[in-house]
């Protein structure tokens, strides 16, 4: 589904992305890991057009898509959810879907219609009830829980029927609680809406459980790949990324709650 | 019967912007008009900007007459009101404070006090709405000179540009006989100051035609510098100036001019210097300038004028151009009302205007007139002389016939196609 | 025709609105309130439209009253044409208005396509010097547009329909139609989807773009639209006043404008409309009693920004709510203490 | 409209040159003092002071009234320098620091709010007709000729005088304690807040400044120009032009943008004389759309 091909991104003398070659294979559901600055989010902006690759290649559903701008990829397909939550403050949760739902239909510029038409209105009420959100449906997306307002922000990426949907840090900034809620929530979706997906994530306990495949990303550039078994039995891993921010233990004690 | 502005609006404005507004306000006017009450006319004109001063004293001549016509009376007992509001000068608000004159305040008639960016859009007004009106400041030419802009039930008491562009002209040609050949002109870019200008020059060439201009310069209307209009006039280097820069206007320019030296390196005709406000503003008044006469109280040197001034004067202003103007149209308003016994429709009061001569201070011969062919007042004391830095700041004027300028006005005429 | 659908009942809304003006203005003996209403037809489109923008799409132009002044100016100079209007005979005003829509919203398309490109105070510069560059133009070319006298000798506005400009009634009508036809496709424009479109770029252009709508063409369609509205404005003035003048493209008005709309409320639909009232009304009352308006005018603004801290409407409509809100947890606790009682009861 | 003839001859005329040359100085630098109030505001405090032609016209009539008790040119000119000042660091605690966070809008407002008032009160205090100041005695002398070109003294001292004021400003902001702990401030006040610094007191000491060099320049000018309520309208707008043009909150770009208006008037007059306001108008469209940062500005738009 998606590929990079020696993927490179320089700022100045910084490489931020030191070349990186990934497939991620339709219906796949993908972590990317790794430590504070070792370039994940970097890599998804590159991938949803916000920065341009200085080298390399990104091919999407076999089409070449390096370059292009963040609109015209999100029409190729792939949606995005933001590391902190990109919503529209001041609408409801219901409107904010509506709008995202009405833009993916083709109406975002229309003005023969009512808003929401009513296509857009069965598509809002499926997501609402994809999401579990029908109960804050009607309140200002801004004044709503953090949790709510990161699912929100998948839900916006969702309403796009994305072929491929990036979340980047879809737990972050939430109580463990939340967080393994988060991603089953983020599992229950995948599974349900037959895409590829990808997601970023430190916390390498919600990685293991969640993900098909991780990939550990160190300095910009790809150290390992492979199923999660593979992952924790990587000496390389286990010494840049593991041994030095998580205790095993401690991490195999939270795999209880669910 | 004249109150005093606040008093005055108070209670119309506030029927009309309370609640039930509407009906109160609609139904009164038939009902006061029935009560024998007082007849209202809405006067527009300058309070605030930097021709503020000379709308105070338009205002106080235009009251003057009013007192004067209540005490001695009104209409049969019946008082007349006026009811004066700030147009700011500004085109847009005179027209919409003219029509909330005639609509919000009830005044039958109309005695425009605005200068001639605001008369245009007053004029608009008075023929849409068929109302009598009395413009009595704007000397723009075409107000009444124009076919096209006549409208048989509205008058100027005010001087015309024309009348002045004669005079100047004949005054001027004999600098020119002098030696002054070369012309230079610094005017407001506006209507009046092109207008004006454009006149006064083709009235120069008429006279002395080996006169040749050589270049001008346009500040806009209120700028507050005029260093680059000076510079630019010190580089054209003529023999002489024209300039119709008026009220603060003019106080700035000569001040700023005079950092230059202006006045020493070529004859000034600045033909609005003759008020005296304007005169007592500036602080250095250089002598020798030419001027027109706009009001003062020797011109002409009788004994009415005099006592007009003295009784001008009490009211704290200092009487200007502006303020003998209004005085003279609100005569004539109050004099056609009473012919036609407070009846205030648009023809009535018109023919009873038309072609009236009326006693006046400032007439040549002690009466002033307005012409019946286009309805403008004629027979008013014009001429031109220098200015003297001491009071009364005028001196060595010379008054202009009116056989001569009815005869050029009439070429004048002609060569516009006017007739 | 489906009666709850949005778009039917706001046109319903308006032809009501349009039946009780043409009643007021058969019942109404004399001038004055619909002569003013007329004036606040004018005012009112020009803010509603600026709404459209300021409010709905988050984007603050200084410079709207540029294509109010356009309008009323394509409108004057077209029926100052003697040529043209004895082409068009009776159909002259009604088509000089449609001129100057269009005109207008050519022009705003114009200058929405270069303006859009920029954020927030360079966007607000930039129109804002358009605008004065309008004046100029406007003052530049005498010949055309009469300079800084406005357009002078009257607009001629033939007959049409049994309607005779000139007529006070007559007037009222026509402009009351333009006035509701420029609020109602405002209205459709909000509750359009396109309308839901602009409040995802007033609340997030960002993540707008990222849903794959180009923002840009969002702007420029916004602004076009308003400006097109805004030139209505200036025709209602036009017809008014029989004339147009170069102020009415003045900073004043649009600084005027902006402040009426905060004034009345930013985030309702007709809180732009309470503004241009209550702004004619604090002018007027201040008259009574003084001619320092502009300074009870100061007072006022800082009172709304700086203790309401929303314009009027809004902050009626918070109050209600925060009453509403209050009320139902009045009959939650009246409720729980009730249970309470009887838990209490069903102890003892 | 365009006269390019009288341009050449002017610039093949030293004594047109030099008194065009002159003209353009005078003008850029009077609207560099004020201008670069606007800027220093914007640059340090983030805030667009729409209010800025007001503390001109406060200047301006302070000294008018300070020249009427004291007969002093010069004690006239700090007059007008401290009421814009005190009336600045006032509107700045009482209204415009409340609305620091909030936006545009709001700023706007407050600001046009105050202008209103301002105008107003002019008014009612000095009433609504022009006053004249009259040109100090000092003064009254004949101009300067240099070069055949005609430059008045006074306008010497009132340019020099601008320059050597608003660059001291800009030392002061740039070198000094002051400075620096405003600039910190701005940057995070917070962390500058933590040291024990009354941030709120130097945040209305800058913005005070800032008006105190506008209400300077409307004292310079007010022996020149008639004095009347609402006189602040056309200098904010030259200034603003100038502000954007040379970049905000960029001192140097405002200097540039001030001479460049400033020979565009004076020059134009001679050009272009009917389209000398919209050549800046359009000057400033031009920068906006192809360098909205402006000439020298830093700050990244888009």
């Amino acid at each position: 589904m998606l590929r990079l091909d020696h993927l490179v991104k320089k700022f100045g003398g910084l490489t931020a992305t030191n070349d990186v070659t990934l497939d991620f294979p339709a219906g796949t559901l993908s972590a990317i890991i790794g430590p504070n600055g070792a370039g994940k989010t970097t890599l998804f902006n590159q991938i949803t057009g916000h920065l341009v690759p200085t080298s390399g290649k990104i091919v999407f559903a076999g089409e070449d898509i390096t370059g292009m701008k963040p609109a015209a990829i999100v029409r190729k397909g792939i949606g995005r959810a933001f590391q902190v939550a990109n919503i529209f403050p001041t609408m409801t949760v219901e409107e904010a879907l509506a709008s995202a739902v009405s833009a993916h239909a083709h109406a975002a510029f229309e003005l023969s219609s009512a808003f929401p038409r009513r296509d857009v209105k069965t598509r809002t009420e499926e997501l609402l009830a994809l999401l579990g959100m029908e109960p804050v449906a009607r309140r200002i997306s801004g004044e709503i829980s953090h949790g709510d307002q990161k699912l929100l922000d998948v839900g916006l990426a969702l309403a796009l029927d994305p072929k491929l949907l990036l979340l980047d840090e879809p737990a972050a900034g939430m109580g463990p609680e939340e967080r393994w809620q988060m991603m089953d929530t983020v599992q229950r979706l995948w599974k349900s809406q037959n895409m590829t997906l990808i997601f970023i994530e430190h916390d390498i306990d919600l990685v293991f459980r969640t993900a098909e495949i991780i990939h550990v990303l160190r300095y910009g550039a790809v150290l390992a790949s492979g199923q999660a078994d593979e992952i924790r039995g990587n000496p390389e891993v286990i010494e840049a990324y593991l041994g030095s921010e998580t205790d095993a233990t401690e991490a195999d004690s939270r795999e209880e709650p669910a | 019967m004249i109150k005093t502005k606040q008093a005055d609006l108070s209670r119309r404005k506030f029927l009309a912007t309370t609640g039930a507004a509407g009906v109160a306000t609609l139904a009164s006017p038939a009902i006061l008009r029935a009560a024998g009450s007082p007849i209202k006319i809405g006067m527009p004109t300058i309070l605030s900007g930097r021709v503020a001063i000379l709308g105070e004293t338009a205002s106080v001549g235009a009251k003057m007459a009013v007192d004067t016509f209540n005490a001695a009376g009104g209409i049969d007992g019946r008082m007349v009101e006026l009811v004066i509001r700030d147009s700011k000068g500004k085109p847009d608000e005179a027209a919409k404070v003219t029509r909330d004159l005639l609509s919000s305040d009830g005044c039958a008639l109309i005695l425009n006090g605005e200068a001639s960016g605001g008369t245009f859009a007053v004029h608009e007004v008075v023929r849409d709405t068929k109302t009598y009106c009395m413009h009595t400041i704007s000397e723009t030419s075409a107000l009444t000179a124009d076919p096209a802009n006549r409208a048989p039930w509205v008058f100027r008491s005010a001087r015309q540009g024309i009348h002045d562009a004669i005079s100047g002209g004949l005054y001027a040609s004999q600098l020119a006989k002098a030696g002054a050949t070369r012309w230079a002109t610094c005017s407001p870019d506006y209507a009046y100051g092109r207008d004006t200008t454009a006149e006064f020059m083709e009235f120069l060439a008429v006279f002395a035609p080996e006169v040749e201009l050589v270049g001008e310069t346009w500040p806009k209307i209120f700028q507050p510098d005029y260093t680059e209009n000076i510079t630019n006039l010190l580089n054209f280097a003529p023999d002489a100036l024209y300039s119709c820069l008026w009220g603060g206007d003019l106080v700035a320019f000569f001040d700023q001019s005079s950092l230059y030296g202006l006045f020493d390196q070529f004859q000034t005709v600045a033909v609005n210097m003759g008020d005296v406000p304007v005169l007592e503003a500036i602080k250095n008044l250089p002598s020798g300038i030419h001027s027109g006469n706009r009001y003062h109280k020797d011109i002409p040197d009788t004994d009415a004028n005099e006592a007009w001034n003295t009784s001008f004067r009490e009211s704290g202003q200092l009487p200007t151009n502006w303020a003998w103007q209004t005085y003279t149209g609100a005569q004539f308003v109050l004099e056609a009302l009473k012919e036609t016994k407070g009846e205030t429709g648009h023809e009535k009061l018109a023919d009873a205007t038309r072609g009236r001569t009326i006693d006046s201070p400032f007439g040549v011969n002690g009466t002033v007139t307005l012409r019946e062919a286009d309805n403008t007042l004629v027979d008013y004391a014009i001429g031109y002389g220098q200015t003297v830095s001491e009071a009364p700041h005028m001196e060595g004027f010379q008054p202009t016939g009116w056989d001569v300028i009815a005869d050029h006005e009439a070429d004048w005429m002609k060569r516009k196609n006017y007739l | 025709m489906n009666l709850a659908h949005p778009f039917v009942r706001a046109a319903g809304l308006a032809l009501v609105c349009f039946v009780l003006l043409i009643v007021l203005a058969l019942v109404y003996p004399g001038t004055w309130l619909l002569d003013t209403l007329t004036g606040l037809f004018a005012s009112g489109l020009l803010v509603m439209s600026l709404h459209l923008l300021v409010g709905y799409t988050g984007l603050v132009s200084f410079g709207h009253a540029a294509y109010f002044a356009s309008g009323g100016y394509i409108f004057g100079m077209f029926l100052q044409t003697p040529d043209i209007v004895a082409a068009f005979g009776a159909w002259s005003v009604p088509v000089a208005t449609l001129l100057a829509l269009l005109g207008t919203g050519l022009f705003a398309l114009v200058v929405g396509l270069i303006c859009a490109r920029l954020s927030e105070i360079y966007f607000a510069f930039l129109t804002l010097a358009f605008q004065m560059l309008l004046v100029s133009v406007i003052q530049g070319l005498v010949q055309y547009t009469g300079g800084d006298q406005g357009l002078m000798g009257g607009i001629p506005r033939p007959e049409f329909l049994g309607l005779d400009m000139v007529q006070v009634k007559d007037r009222f009508v026509f402009s009351a139609f333009l006035f509701l036809a420029g609020v109602l496709v405002i209205r459709l424009v909000t509750l359009s989807s396109l309308g839901a479109t602009l409040r995802m770029v007033r609340d997030n252009e960002v993540r707008t773009a990222f849903l794959g709508v180009n923002t840009y063409r969002v702007k420029v369609l916004a602004f076009t639209i308003a400006g097109a509205v805004a030139g209505l404005g200036g025709v209602i003035l036009a017809i008014l006043t029989s004339a147009a003048y170069p102020e009415w493209a003045g900073w004043a008005v649009s600084g005027e404008a902006i402040f009426t709309i905060m004034l009345g409320g930013l985030h309702s639909f007709y809180g732009p409309l309470v503004g241009v009232v209550v702004m004619r009304f604090i002018n007027d009352v201040t008259l009574i009693y003084t001619t320092h308006t502009d300074l009870a005018k100061g007072v006022a603004i800082l009172f709304v920004v700086l203790v309401l801290r929303r314009g009027i409407l809004d902050w009626i409509i918070d109050l209600r709510a925060a009453r509403r809100g209050r009320k139902e947890d009045d009959n939650v606790s009246r409720a729980l203490s009730k249970a309470g009682k009887e838990a209490e009861d069903a102890a003892s | 409209m365009l006269n390019i003839d009288a341009l050449m001859n002017c610039f093949g005329n030293s004594a047109c040159l030099v008194t065009q040359s002159a003209t353009g100085l005078i003008i850029g630098m009077l609207l560099f003092l004020v201008a670069s109030g606007v800027t220093l505001i914007f640059g340090v405090l983030h805030v667009v002071n729409f209010a800025h032609g007001a503390f001109y016209m406060i200047g301006a009539y302070a000294a008018y009234s300070a020249y009427g008790v004291t007969g002093n040119y010069y004690l006239s000119v700090l007059a007008g320098a401290v009421a814009a000042a005190i009336v600045g660091v006032l509107f700045e605690r009482l209204a415009i620091s409340r609305v620091y966070k909030e936006n545009l809008l709001m700023q706007l407002l407050v600001c046009y709010a105050f202008v209103l008032i301002c105008d107003d009160a002019v008014k009612i205090i000095w009433g609504a007709e022009y006053l004249a100041m009259g040109i100090p005695s000092e003064f009254r002398v004949p101009p300067l000729r240099i070069a055949g070109g005609v430059v008045p003294p006074f306008y010497l001292f009132l340019a020099g005088s601008a320059l050597a004021v608003a660059i001291l400003s800009v030392i002061l902001i740039r070198y000094s304690r002051f400075g620096k702990i405003v600039r910190a401030a701005a940057e995070n006040a917070t962390m500058v807040s933590v040291l024990g610094i009354r941030v709120p007191l130097y945040f209305a000491a800058l913005f005070g400044l800032g008006c105190a060099l506008a209400g300077m320049a409307g004292a310079l000018a007010a022996p020149v120009r008639s004095l009347t309520p609402g006189m602040g309208l056309s200098i904010l707008i030259e200034s603003f032009i100038v502000t954007v043009i040379g970049g905000m909150g960029s001192i140097p770009g405002a200097l540039l943008a001030a001479i460049l208006l400033g020979f565009t008037r004076s020059f134009g007059s001679v050009g272009f004389p009917l389209f000398v306001d919209g050549a800046m108008f359009l000057m400033m469209v031009v920068i906006l759309v192809f360098r909205p940062q402006g000439l020298l500005g830093e700050r990244m738009v888009r």
